[in-house]
Formats: structure tokens, sequence, C-alpha cells
């Protein structure tokens, strides 16, 4: 942690960025998104287990692109969200710079996002046992009770959005949800227009979602949606062969295998 | 307010029969937005149409649904009505009662429901329809062509003779290609040469072409009819308007013992060389690898005797741009190389030679000067075994695919052989002979017959020399799989035909795609076998799969056909249903989030980089930008988009989804 | 009350399967009424959100059909359909939609005889499986009164 | 440094000697050789043509042994041995319900994760890093060496060596001072199994092997499989009748030329149990 | 009328619960689901939760669901047939275990929903609501009652108030409005006599953290000002604080159409979504977060002071609570009166 603050207090004496996004203590147990724009501000910089909040959801943040280049504290789920990013076009080396954060919860810096990229082959992402388990659970289910379970945990959902906003690669200027021409999505927040919501949800972050769990963290309701973006990347994983972020190569949605299998089509 | 007219065909009896066409009319004429809805026995007929025109004015109509047949059969008649009757050609839908449902539906309700049903998707739909005008793009009309061997002479000629500028461009110091390599050509055994050259001079002397050797594209840009080629013209050391071609610094040149290329390594040429007598321009180049000036920093012999003072040592690699139309590629094919037949000594042996050295021992302007030797000792081989299918059809080597003229140019070998060393012993190994082509199975015939080459069905375990011959061991499956072992003094391995080393880097460079051998893809196997992905790109000869001679020109002349026509128009029109990118008003100024994964799914690279700048010229964003001259409409980029920020003309977002609402709703 | 007629909407590309279901109709081979086409220019641009839409406006069967593999004929919009399909069918299944009533199919344009197949198999099934009641319920907002908490 | 042994049938009958020169060649090299407790049968050439699971069963038995028994790598000196043991890992790593259908019928635990090498793989990999300081009497000589059929062989499964004309023995044999000749039958059949049923095809095939090797030159053939070596050493007398002529050069196991080239005991290495003498 | 107090005994409570229950009305309580407590339509007694602080969601939904149809309509080629609501057919609710700041929420709500036009479909839902409060003997450092001119006894908006008497203890019954005597009158077993009690000593210690007018004076001259960026630099812009408060009134109007027949429905908005004020045009006029952000404060402690005489904010803390980012509001208006 020393290390970071220390480098941190460098790039902002020097300029070499204006601004470090990191995480400092918040009300109570919570931890927060920190924005040190002063030297002797970095003391405010923690990192423990609680910091779970997805940093790269604010390097689109128009108020945070006009301070100037921001350095970025980034455990493991950052960087990938930042790899996925960059591969999006949505920035490059040259505006941007990664304190990583090793699962040790060691500092290591990277020069580049080719680093970053080559650094994660090492972090692949894995489901946790406890998701995998109830992602089981619900396979083991028929159709009906996994459909009723569905249609009870969304249907509380009173579209609050902070599911997309807490997800960095949940960045469009306009949302489909947003669209009234046609309108895909209900606008109300009912039983459909939920489904439709979350499914679209999912669709969209199919083959990009970092697994951070950002979605989840931030429902106030605490439905449980992270479940089905795991279960795509599971589904991507035995169909496709698994979702790493890369910078190059195209996006597993957007390319194909001429030998892709299935069962189902006729 | 839309002002929608709807028209029911009873096509004869073929609707009517089974559609109550009486009552789809009427159901039609009760929607929001419909002012005018008939029936009438034959639609596409001339009053047919006079009643739609006639409607479009009368009732100043917005849109036009006909409810008849398939839109694939009569689709351009309506819109072309509508056209005529003065409503743009693309406010007209048809719904298909015909084929998708008197044909194939009993009569009674529920077929005269369905409809209705579908009558009413094509009414909302067409209520969402916007005029839309055909795209017309610019066409230069100058082609390139890539590869000066046989396809690529033939289709810069026809290109030529067609009356439109030709760039070729060849990396070799000299066109011809493997052509020019042959001793004689099947079935006819006319010298290859001797066909060739005529046709190489031509393209020298056409005042259309233009030919650039020692040249390769080093980048292209841009779209079908509008496409900026850079061209890297590699030094060759040699100032091309004061060499004459006389020869001298050729003659002089002191290193000579470099394996010549021409020749397969079988003979040898100086550093500064012209690849063979009849090349074409009959320029040297320096070759600065072996040169010893460019080696030791002296020498510079050629300089003392050249007599035009056209040597140039610092010349140095030029890039020019060029705009062209078209581009044909037609790039050639590579041959397999040693280690890929360690059983069967290639490389280790020096008498076992692959196909085309063998041409070049053959050939009357090779190293041997037509006379068949033994690379090893100079002699000439009593007996001689040939191996076909050398990798090819072979799994095991990655070449599952067959090479298609090994046969055929065996049998030739096979055959000059017999002619030329007289009592002479000649075997062929193979698996099966093909030979489906024009008097190709008369010609493996009389090598077999009249020649008596001995043809052994099955193929060659391995290949090792013992007292000086080359021990042959294979079967033959036609006796029983019985074991065959011949003691030859020369083998020739038909080796199999590969995509030239650079064309993965060359397709890339002109974002055409390619199979998993690397050779490049057609855009259609059947009914688009010239063309590539790529409007305005078309392939010729064996850069797309192995092919022969007579094959190679027709597709060339195919080529140089889908180019005219090209060329025919000034501009080139193209039906407006393609994809396009929203826009609106600043700060959004698109939807668009310039991810670009759009990219990687569009087939036809349609999909290009849009960059909005304030007035200063400062960068805003980044968005996806659908070049209509390359985009051919699929819409997986309008499926693929989050934002849904793209959409396709014709079958957008808002017309699909309403067609969908309009078959499930009452209206 | 009569027998249940299922409805059932087909996405079609244009130059496989909507032309073989021209073949079907110019073979003169019968099939269901029950089935309506959607024409699209490809399966690539078939849209997820229209099968999802589709059972929210009340179908109980849905068919996608387009070219083969290798005979699309913008090459490559029915593999990247694929692929879209196989996590869309997987996520579907596990949020619990009825994936059986969803049928996925190649049909090209020289098999009239196969679409009219697809269509009456899969009408069959749906007619088996009834009506979509579980996601009509869901779907019916117009008689819940309110949302509440 | 601890590795795994598969010995399968012939190390511990007829190839005796073999395993004696392995274990000896890496005691030399403080290389621990654990033996698979419990080990059986690889199903050799006689399961594949009965039954494909039992084919695969077998070899997964021996694998899973391996693994519960905490190796993460074995050496199976027995070229067929090693082909049946890597096929099958690599046929159950490609196909998830043969995979389990397999273990159920081995009732064990089966990861397929276990490192597999043949003897010149294992030799490549610990034991030519540190070879140059311990030889201490260069093999300097003319050798012949053998592969085989099941040594490289399939590639796509072994992706070892290439098929035709392979390499690694002649490089391995170059760095203990050999003179590896260029001969015509590296990979040719011996005739195998049929040593017992149809002694003159072996005869034949063999006698056309050791014949090559000695119209070279070769002063012994080195080889990496107990059958090859049982055909070319044991059948010598038949070999040179067939040839009616008497070639002695002798049959060597790689290990035991690395033995003899850092002096190890010729009787460790269990040369005195060939047939044919072994004189260099 | 004058606050009439009495004593529930702790082992009644379910008496009464059930007694309400079987009289045909609608009960929301808390409940417990995933970890979050939340008012959901009880059956049983013994599913209310207990241990909370303060729900999730506010009471507001029963009077304001997220969702509410107004009107159905029919197209056709005549014109648009309208059907609205039935007003009669809005069920008789009890709301159980309100708090007093979210009982106290429902006066800035009514105030927004009846400021020129009265909206009738909001008031007939509340008349026909009865809040049935618990003070509070909890709280937690996201609890500011105190500092917005509330308490955690206080009774504003409720229709009876029980204040438990210590742990374990039997339960005081305020009784405010004629709704809640009604209860009493059904169920005059229940309710026994009750001494003097002080109930204030039974109460949670809401600390004061900041002075609303002094914040509402301040905001009048501080529109533009940096702390509105700094303080939401790290607002991601979502519409949880909105959602979860009981005093933000924001709602949408939406045709739900299905050929020619439709339903007109209301539902909640948020104005800390950039839509929210998006113009046709593309033009935004608060475009960034801390624009939004700005609106969100002004509106309730300036704007709703200044023209309706009521602050927007009763102090529940829900805001803090639901925030994914710690957007902390005691934290933000305590740095605004001290700037």
């Amino acid at each position: 942690m020393d290390e970071l603050k220390k480098r941190a207090k460098e790039l902002l004496e020097t300029g070499a960025v204006k601004v470090v996004i990191g995480y400092e203590q918040g009300t109570g147990n919570k931890t927060r998104a920190a924005f040190i724009q002063k030297p002797e501000e970095v003391s405010r910089l923690i990192f423990d287990s609680r910091c779970v909040l997805n940093l790269a959801v604010y390097l689109n943040k128009p108020e945070v692109k006009q301070i100037g280049k921001p350095a970025i504290v980034a455990p493991i789920p950052v960087l990938r969200a930042i790899i996925q990013l960059a591969s999006e076009n949505q920035f490059t080396d040259d505006n941007l710079l990664i304190l990583g954060i090793t699962p040790e919860s060691k500092f290591v810096e990277f020069n580049k996002l080719a680093d970053v990229e080559t650094y994660l082959d090492q972090h692949l992402i894995e489901i946790e046992a406890r998701d995998k388990e109830i992602l089981e659970k619900l396979d083991k289910m028929s159709v009906e009770e996994r459909w009723n379970f569905w249609v009870e945990e969304l249907s509380p959902c009173f579209k609050c959005y902070a599911c997309r906003a807490a997800c960095p690669m949940c960045y469009c200027h306009r949302c489909t949800v947003e669209m009234n021409q046609p309108q895909w999505i209900s606008v109300p927040s009912h039983q459909l227009g939920n489904i439709e919501w979350h499914f679209m949800r999912a669709m969209h972050l199919a083959g990009r979602c970092v697994d951070c769990n950002a979605c989840a963290n931030a429902c106030p309701i605490a439905i449980p949606l992270n479940l089905l973006t795991k279960k795509t990347l599971e589904e991507i994983k035995v169909s496709f062969g698994g979702y790493k972020p890369t910078l190059t190569g195209g996006h597993i949605m957007s390319t194909f295998k001429p030998n892709d299998k299935e069962n189902f089509i006729r | 307010m839309s002002r929608i007219g709807v028209f029911v065909c009873h096509c004869g009896e073929n609707i009517s029969a089974t559609v109550n066409c009486q009552k789809v009319a009427e159901t039609a004429s009760g929607y929001e937005g419909v002012v005018h809805s008939v029936d009438y026995k034959y639609m596409c007929s001339d009053p047919g149409q006079t009643l739609i025109k006639q409607a479009i004015k009368d009732k100043n109509l917005t849109g036009v649904v006909v409810a008849a047949c398939s839109p694939r059969m009569h689709e351009p008649t309506f819109r072309k009505a509508c056209n005529e009757g003065g409503l743009n050609p693309f406010m007209c839908e048809m719904a298909n009662l015909r084929e998708h449902c008197s044909w194939v539906h009993d009569k009674g309700d529920l077929t005269t429901e369905k409809a209705i049903d579908v009558v009413r998707t094509q009414v909302e739909k067409v209520k969402r329809n916007q005029p839309l005008t055909d795209i017309k793009v610019p066409v230069t009309k100058t082609a390139l062509v890539i590869g000066g061997g046989i396809a690529g002479i033939q289709t810069s000629l026809d290109i030529a003779n067609c009356g439109h500028k030709v760039i070729l461009i060849e990396k070799d110091p000299s066109i011809g290609g493997h052509m020019s390599q042959l001793s004689e050509t099947f079935p006819t055994l006319d010298c290859s040469q001797c066909i060739l050259t005529p046709r190489m001079v031509e393209v020298a002397q056409h005042p259309n072409i233009t030919l650039y050797t020692y040249a390769e594209l080093e980048s292209l840009d841009g779209f079908i009819g509008n496409f900026t080629a850079k061209i890297r013209k590699k030094a060759k050391s040699i100032d091309e308007k004061l060499c004459t071609g006389c020869g001298l610094c050729t003659t002089k040149c002191p290193t000579k013992k470099i394996p010549s290329e021409f020749n397969e390594g079988l003979g040898f040429r100086p550093a500064v060389y012209v690849p063979f007598p009849q090349a074409v321009p009959n320029i040297p180049v320096i070759d600065r690898i072996n040169c010893t000036y460019y080696i030791k920093g002296k020498c510079k012999v050629c300089e003392k005797v050249c007599p035009t003072k056209a040597i140039v040592f610092d010349q140095e690699d030029e890039i020019i741009e060029v705009a062209v139309g078209a581009i044909v590629v037609a790039t050639g094919f590579g041959i397999k190389q040693p280690d890929f037949f360690p059983e069967y000594g290639y490389g280790k042996y020096p008498d076992v030679i692959t196909g085309m050295q063998f041409e070049r021992l053959a050939s009357a302007s090779g190293p041997t000067f037509g006379e068949i030797k033994r690379p090893s000792d100079g002699q000439v081989p009593k007996k001689i075994v040939f191996i076909a299918c050398a990798g090819s059809r072979d799994e095991a080597k990655g070449i599952p695919y067959c090479s298609k003229i090994c046969c055929m140019y065996t049998a030739k070998h096979a055959m000059l052989y017999q002619h030329k060393v007289h009592g002479g012993e000649s075997t062929v190994f193979y698996m099966d002979i093909r030979a489906a082509g024009k008097n190709y199975e008369e010609f493996v015939r009389r090598a077999i017959e009249e020649d008596t080459v001995k043809y052994v069905r099955g193929r060659v375990s391995r290949v090792y020399e013992k007292n000086g011959k080359l021990i042959v061991k294979g079967v033959d499956t036609l006796l029983g799989a019985m074991p065959v072992e011949i003691e030859a003094d020369m083998v020739v391995l038909a080796t199999a035909g590969v995509a030239n080393p650079g064309a993965e880097e060359l397709a890339q460079k002109l974002h055409i795609s390619y199979d998993g051998y690397k050779f490049f893809a057609e855009s259609h196997p059947k009914l688009k076998p010239i063309e590539t992905n790529t409007g305005g790109i078309m392939v010729a000869g064996a850069c797309q799969s192995i092919r022969d001679i007579p094959e190679s020109v027709s597709m060339a002349s195919g080529a140089a056909v889908k180019v005219a026509c090209l060329f025919s128009q000034n501009e080139l029109t193209r039906e407006p249903l393609i994809a396009v990118v929203n826009r609106c008003a600043a700060p959004l100024y698109s939807t668009c989030v310039g991810c670009f994964l759009c990219q990687s799914a569009c087939p036809y690279q349609a999909i290009e980089r849009e960059e909005i700048k304030d007035r200063s010229g400062k960068l805003i964003k980044s968005i996806a930008k659908v070049n209509p001259g390359l985009c051919q409409g699929c819409g997986t980029c309008v499926a693929f988009c989050r934002s849904r920020s793209i959409d396709i003309q014709g079958y957008t977002h808002d017309q699909v989804y309403n067609e969908v609402m309009a078959l499930l709703n009452e209206y | 009350m009569s027998e249940f007629e299922p409805k059932v909407v087909a996405f079609v590309c244009n130059w496989c399967t909507y032309a073989g279901a021209d073949l079907t109709g110019t073979s003169r081979i019968k099939y269901a009424t029950n089935v309506r086409i959607v024409r699209f220019p490809c399966t690539g641009r078939i849209d997820y959100m229209l099968l999802m839409k589709s059972f929210a406006e009340g179908v109980d069967g849905i068919i996608v059909s387009g070219c083969h593999p290798n005979d699309c004929h913008y090459t490559s919009g029915n593999f990247q359909a694929r692929r879209r399909w196989i996590v869309f069918r997987n996520l579907c299944d596990f949020m619990g939609i009825d994936i059986r009533r969803i049928q996925f199919s190649w049909v090209s344009a020289a098999e009239g005889a196969k679409w009219a197949d697809v269509v009456n198999t899969t009408v069959t099934t749906i007619r088996e499986l009834g009506p979509y009641t579980d996601y009509k319920k869901v779907a019916n907002y117009f008689e819940k009164e309110v949302s509440h908490g | 440094m601890v590795l795994g042994i598969y010995p399968g049938c012939s190390l511990k009958g007829s190839s005796r000697e073999y395993t004696e020169s392995v274990l000896a060649v890496a005691k030399a090299f403080d290389i621990e050789i654990k033996e698979i407790l419990d080990w059986n049968c690889c199903g050799a050439t006689a399961a594949h043509n009965l039954s494909k699971e039992l084919a695969l069963a077998l070899p997964a038995r021996i694998l899973a042994l391996a693994e519960n028994q905490g190796l993460d790598e074995i050496v199976v000196p027995c070229a067929a041995c090693y082909s049946r043991l890597s096929g099958t890992q690599h046929e159950l790593n490609q196909h998830p319900e043969l995979k389990s259908k397999v273990v159920e019928a081995i009732g064990m635990e089966y990861k397929g994760t276990v490192g597999i090498l043949n003897i010149v793989q294992m030799i490549d990999k610990y034991i030519t890093p540190n070879i140059e300081s311990k030889i201490v009497k260069p093999f300097d000589h003319k050798l012949a060496c053998y592969y085989g059929c099941l040594l490289v062989r399939p590639k796509e499964v072994l992706k070892f060596d290439r098929e035709e004309d392979p390499q690694s023995m002649d490089t391995l044999m170059s760095k203990l001072g050999a003179k590896p000749i260029d001969w015509a039958f590296k990979t040719e059949c011996c005739g195998a199994g049929l040593t017992m049923s149809r002694t003159k095809t072996v005869a034949r095939l063999s006698g056309e092997i050791v014949k090559d090797a000695a119209d070279r030159g070769a002063e012994a053939i080195i080889v990496a499989c107990p059958m090859c070596h049982s055909n070319l050493d044991m059948r010598r007398k038949e070999i040179n009748e067939y040839n009616d002529q008497k070639i002695n050069i002798p049959v060597l196991y790689t290990t035991q030329a690395i033995g003899l080239a850092i002096g190890l005991d010729r009787e460790s290495l269990g040369l005195q149990r060939h047939f044919v003498k072994v004189e260099i | 009328m004058s606050t009439d107090k009495r004593l529930v005994k702790k082992t009644s409570l379910d008496k009464l619960f059930d007694s309400i229950k079987q009289q045909g009305k609608t009960i929301f309580a808390p409940k417990l689901k995933n970890g979050k407590v939340n008012y959901e339509q009880v059956e049983r007694f013994s599913d209310i939760a207990t241990d909370y602080i303060q729900t999730t969601q506010s009471a507001k939904v029963v009077a304001f669901p997220r969702t509410e149809k107004i009107l159905d309509y029919t197209k056709s080629k005549e014109g648009i047939a309208v059907v609205e609501i039935d007003l009669q057919s809005i069920s008789e609710v009890v709301i159980w275990g309100v708090r007093p700041c979210d009982a106290a929420g429902f006066l800035p709500l009514s105030a927004i929903f009846n400021w020129d036009t009265k909206d009738i479909i909001y008031n007939t839902r509340l008349e026909k609501t009865t809040l049935i409060g618990f003070s509070c003997n909890k709280c937690d450092e996201s609890c500011f009652c105190t500092s917005v001119a509330g308490n955690p006894g206080g009774t504003e908006g409720s229709d009876m108030m029980l204040t438990q008497l210590g742990d374990n203890g039997d339960y005081l019954a305020e009784i405010i409005t004629e709704k809640g005597k009604t209860i009493v009158d059904k169920n005059p077993d229940l309710f026994e006599t009750a001494g003097e009690i002080d109930k204030q000593k039974y109460l949670a210690d809401v600390p004061v953290k900041f002075n609303q007018t002094e914040i509402k004076d301040k905001l009048a001259n501080f529109f533009e000002n940096e702390i509105w960026l700094q303080q939401s630099l790290r607002c991601i812009g979502c519409g949880a604080c909105a959602s979860v408060c009981p005093t933000c009134a924001c709602f949408d109007i939406q045709d739900e159409e299905h050929g020619k027949r439709g339903s007109r429905v209301r539902c909640w908005d948020n104005c800390g979504l950039s839509i929210f004020t998006l113009h046709t045009s593309g033009h935004n006029p608060r475009e960034y977060q801390s624009q939004r952000w700005r609106q969100r404060i002004l509106h309730k402690f300036s704007y709703m002071p200044e023209r309706l005489s009521v602050y927007g904010c009763s102090g529940c803390g829900r805001c803090s609570r639901a925030c994914p980012v710690d957007m902390n509001i005691i934290e933000h208006l305590t740095a605004i009166q001290e700037a």
C-alpha cells in the first residue's frame, strides 16, 4: 500500500497524471471511490477486501475525463474491465496509467495495456464455487421452477438502473431501454419489462462481462442478477472455449468458428 | 399521416381459390392509415398495374401494399409501377399470399385469417418505410492487377483491350510466372514459352498497361470503384530508363554461382541478373543479398562495364500511390518445399527432385538444355520414378485437398522422359488418375499405352539411397497390395501446390477472406467464383485454388469481364438496402459509442471509423460509419449493436418490430 | 371451447428459407396455417429481442430459420447468428423460458418439403405443449392494477 | 526430483535389462524413480481389437493410479505402453462423455493431468541438460538409431518428433559423442508381436533392418522399445539365416548407451543379458 | 383530536394483525428477503420482520406505486375510446410497521401531489391507507430525522403509533387519527388503558447533524459552487436514491400499446438519470451528473421549502444506505452548511 501511495504521490507531483482514482474509507464500514488530485491527499488511499467497486466505471464519466489524465488503482476485476474497454476503443495507452493490485494486495505498475493483457493470462476468470453451486442448483430445477424463481426475483426491480450505472461495460450514451422508436423495453417497472431488461442486459454483456459483480453489489434490493452474466460466461466457456479480455482479435459474440458446435438446429 | 393503398391480387384463381380476397381487402380498409383497399384478378397485368398507379395519383398514397405472390417474384415489378405512379419505389411492400398462403393451405377461414394477418404486417411495415434512393458510387476506370503470371497477363490484356487502363504489378524481376518455367504443356505438348512470350511482350507494349516489375502492394485503402493502392517498387539498382538490356553487366558480374530461382536451384545466375533470356522487361536487377558490392563495399564491375551508366547502387525503394477502381488478384501458387517429405529424402538426395525441377530439366532453355540428366552426376537416368500426390490428399501432411494439376503434368513428365531417353524406364506411383478435362484422359492413356509408362496404383512409403541407387519402396494395390521395390536413378515428386507464402499478408492488406489453406476465398463457391467478398476485388488463377493453365486463363478473362462490367458505368448504382449508423444532434452526434465490435462482425469490412470533431478540429468522438460501396445489407451489425446505433434500410428496427406487433395484435 | 390453435411466428432469411418456403408453395406442399413468416435479409439480422417481444405479444412458438452453414448469401451471417443463438438459448433456458417453443433450423432454397416439415412438426410440438400461459401471465400486466414496491 | 514409472509387462520380463539401465541411469542423475503401485496391463495390441472402452479403461486406470499416488509425471519406457497411455489421455480429454463412462468403469477419480514421457523425452528433459560433465568415455561409434513404429506415432496425439525420418534419438546419440548414420529403416516395422506366431515374417522384416544398418557400417543399433529389441536381438539367429549372412552388431537401449558413456558398470546396465554379445 | 394513549400487550400484537386482516384489508409490512427488509404484502404475523432499522424502500409505494395504470384506450378510425380507472377498485390498505420518518414523508409527498391540481388517484390511495407506525428504538449512522425536524417517536403522518416500552416490553399505542381510532373501536379488548408513560426514554437517540434552515438559506445563493462537482464525482448517476426516497415524486407517463388497444401508465422517474431532462433536440440542460446532484439537493432543501413550505426530506437515510457508491447525504449536507 505504501508503495502505491508513494507512486501515486509521485505521479501527481510530477504532473504525470491529474487524478488518481482509488479507494478510500467511506461511511461506517463502507469503502468508496476517491479522486485524489493533490499529492498531499494520497494518504486517503486504502485497499482491502472491502474495495469491490469496479473503478473502471469512472473512466468513461465525462466529469472525471475533464480533470485530465487519470491513474487508476486496479485490482484484477478492474484490470479486466480496462482491457475489455480498451478493446472496445474506449481508451489507449496514452490516456491512462494503471496502478495494478495483485490478488495478494501487492502493488504492480503497468506501463502498457499489453502488459496488463499478458498479466491477466495468469488470472483467468473463474466463477466462484459459491456461485457455481447456485448455478447448478438452478440448472437442476425444472423450467417452470426456474421461471418462477426469476419472476419472483426480478419482479421487485424498480428500474433504478444502479446495475447499469455500476457496470464499466454499460457505457452506452443511450441505452437500448431509453430508445422509444420502437420501445423495445417498457419504461415502467413491471414483471415483463423487468425480465426483458435483465435478459437484454445479460445478452449485451455476453462475451464482455468481466465477472466483477459490480451490478449485483449495486442493486439496492439485492437481486442476484449477476447469476445471469455468470451463466453466459459459463456457456461461452463450454461452447466457445471461454472468455478473456483481449486487446485484439475481435469479440466472442462478433466472431465465430465455422465449426461452432450446437445440437439444436434442425 | 400515412395514406396507404392495399391491392389484393386474386392471381387468377391461384389465390382466390383458397383465400377470400374480398374479405382481405375489406378488413384492410378498416386499418388506421389505409385509405384505399381493393382486390383485382391480376395485379401484375397492365390494367392491374394501372390500377395501382391511378390510385397513387387519385388518393395521394404514401405507401402501397400489394398482396399477391412472393416478393422474390414481383417486387421489382410493383416497385417499378409505384415509381411510375409517382411514388418512391421503396414505399411499396408485398404481402405473400400465394406461395406462403394460398398454395400451401386449404380453403377456409384460417387461410383467409392468415392472409389478413400478413397484409396487416405489411401495412404496418410500409407505414414506417422511408423513401430511399439508389446509391451512386463513382468509378475510377483503372484496374490494378496483382501478379504477372499467365492469369495476371491475360486479365491485364483483356481489360486493356476493353479500353481501360491497367496497372500490373509483379513481385519478381520479370512477368511470366510459373508458366514461363514450364517445358511443354499438357495435353498438347506445345512449348510453354513459345505460347507465353508473345503475350508477355504484348503486355509490355500495350498502351493501356503500366507494368511495374519487382514491385509489391504496400497497402490498400478505399472501396469498390475508389481504391487507393500504394505500391512498393523495390530498388532494382538499375535506372530503367537508361538500361538498354544489353546484358553486359550480367555476363561480366564476377559472382556467378547463385542458385537460379528460375531454374529451381538447378542452375546458376550472377548477382546482377535477368531471370531468363525472354524476361519482360529485359532489364536486370541487382540481388543485393549476394552482390559483392553490397556485401563488401567494393567491386562495381557492372558499373564499369555498363555503357549507359544505368547502374545506380544507392537507389531506394520507391512507394507510388495509384487510384484504381477494381483489383484483380492473380498471385498464383507456391510449391511445398523440402523437409516436408523426409520419407522421400527430398533435400537429402540430390536426385529426388520436384516436378517443377523436372520441368526445368526438360526445358530447352533449362540448365541441361532439355536433356534429362541427374543433378548429382549429370548421368542420364535409366530408371525414373514419378510419385504423384506427394503431399496432396494427405491429411497427415495437412493437405487434404487434391492439387489437381499433378496427374496431368506427371503424365506429361513421364511422356517427355520417354521421348527424350530412349530405352528409359519410367514408373508412376499414383492414388487415382484425375484427368477430367478436354483431351486429358486421352493424354494419360497415350502415356500409358503409346509411351509405355508404367503406372502403379499405390503409394510410396520410402525412398532411400543404397549403392548409388534410389530405392523406392511402394505398394501395388491392384496386385493385392504387393510390395514393390524399384531401384531408380531419379525420383520426381509431384509436390502439392499450396498458397503463396505471402498470401495471408496480402489478403489482410486487401481485406479479402481466405480459407484454411490460405487460398483466397471466392464470394460464392458456385455463383460468384471470381468475386471476393470485398466489392471490386476479383481473383483469378491459382491464388484461389490450384488451377491449370486453361482454367487460369478462363478465370482471368472472367475477372476481366467483371472489371469491364464495373467500368462500363460512370457511377455504380446499388440498392439502398444497406446499413446506416444513426446521427443526431449535438452533443451526442450519434448514439454510437465507437466500440467497433461491429467491425469484426461485418463480413465485408464495410464499417469504417468516422471522427467527429469540433470547429477547432478537436476530436469529440469516433463513431462507426458504413461504407455504402462495400455494405451488402446483411444486417449482422444491426442485430449485434448494443445501442442499436446501426439500422438497415428496408428492414429497420421500427419496421420489423411493428411487423411483429401487427402479427400478434388486433388493429 | 374450440381446440387450441398455436400462434407461431417464423423469422427467416430472404435467401434460403424464405425462398425455400416459396418453393413449398410452388410445389403445392400443404402445411399448418398457424405460422406467420417475417422476412429478414439474413439470419444475422434477426434480433433476439424480437423473439422475446413475440412471446410477450402472445405467440406460443417461434421458428428461426436460415441458410445452412457455408451457404449464407452473405457468407457468414448465419455463423454469427448461430453463436448468438447458442448463448441466447442457454440464457433463455436459465431464465426458465421454454426453449422447446423455439425451433431453429436450416432450410435452403431447395428444401421446400423440409420447410413444410419444420412448420408442421413445430406446430404439433406447440400444440402438445399448449398455450404459453406462463409467459402470457407475466406479459399481461393489463390485468394487474399496480406494481407496488 | 521424483518421477513415476510405468514399466509394463516387458520391462518386468524379457526386457529386464531395460529396466535395469533406466534405473541405473536415473540414479546417476539423481532422479528418484517411483513405480506406480498396483499397475495393470496397458492393453497392448489386444484390447483395442476387442473393445474400445476396455482399451481406454486399462490405461486410464494406470493414469488414475498415478494421479492418486501423487505422481505428476511418469516415464513409460516401453514405446507401446507409451502410445497406449498417451492415446488414452488424449482421447479422454477430447471426449468428456467418454471420460465419464471410463471413470465409472475404473471406479476411481481421474483428471487426465499426469505428464507422460517416453524414454527419449525423459532423457531430453532430465538427463541431457547435465550430461556433458558426466561423460567419461565418449560413445564414439557409428550407430543406427531405430525408432520403430510406436514411439513417434500418432503425431497429432504425441506431438513428438516427426513421424517420417525422426531425429530425436540421433540428436541424443550425437551428444554422447556418437555418429548416427543416415539410413532407411528408422521407422520400418520390425514384425512386432508376430515374433511368436510368424517368426519367418519377423526374420524377414527385422532382417532388412539389421542388414541395412550393417551395410551402412553401423556398430550398434540403438532402440527405445523392448519389442524392437527382442526382435532385433533375440531373433538374430533367424535374421542371420534369412540374410544368409552373419551379422553381429549388437542392439542397445538408449539408456544402455548413456550408461556406457558415463561409465556405469556394464552389469548394472544388464548388457550381459543380450543374445548378441555387446562388445563395444 | 387529542392523542388518545392506550397500551397494547406484546402478546396481543398478533391478534391485532389478524383482526385487521379479517376485516379484508391488505396489509403491507416489513419482510426479510435476500438479506434486505422491505414492505411486502404479508399474510401471517410471523412473516413480519422485527430486527431492522429501516426498510430499503419507503412506504410511499402504497399511495404512489412504481407503476400504475391510469386509463385504457382503444383506437379506431372513428377516434379513441378511453376508460379511466375505477377509483372504487382501489383497495383498503394498512401499512404495519411504518417508521416515523416514513410516515412524515407523506407530508411533502402530498404537498407535491396537491400543489396545483389535486391528484385524485394519489389522494384516493392515501385516503384508503391506514398507517400503523412503530417508533424507533434503534438507529444507525445514516439516520438524521432530528436534523430535519423529525424525531424517532414522531407521530406526524401516522394514524396510530406504537412504541415498544423496553426490550420485550408491551406497546404504547398513540391513537392519532380517526382511521387509527377505527382500529381501536374494532378491537376494544386489545387496547388497554395506559397510565402516564414517558415514551421518550424508550426511543433511539438520533443526534442532530445539521440545521436545515441554515442550509436552505445557504442554498439560495449556492447554485454556482464547485462543491456540487466535488461531491458528485463518485456519483454514477443511477436512480437508487430517488427510488427508495419517501418524498421523491417524479413520475413519467407512458402509453403501453398493443395494436389498437393500449394503457396509459404512470411510473416512477429519477432525476439522477441523464435522460430525465434530455430534450428531443438532443440538448440536455442537466448534462452532467453534478448538475443532477445539485438539482436533487436544491429541490429538497431549497425549492420545496420555498414553494411548498415543506422540506423534501424526512431524514430516513435510505438514499445513503441504498447508494452503491456511498453518496452520504448527511456528509454532503454538513459540508454545504460548513462551506
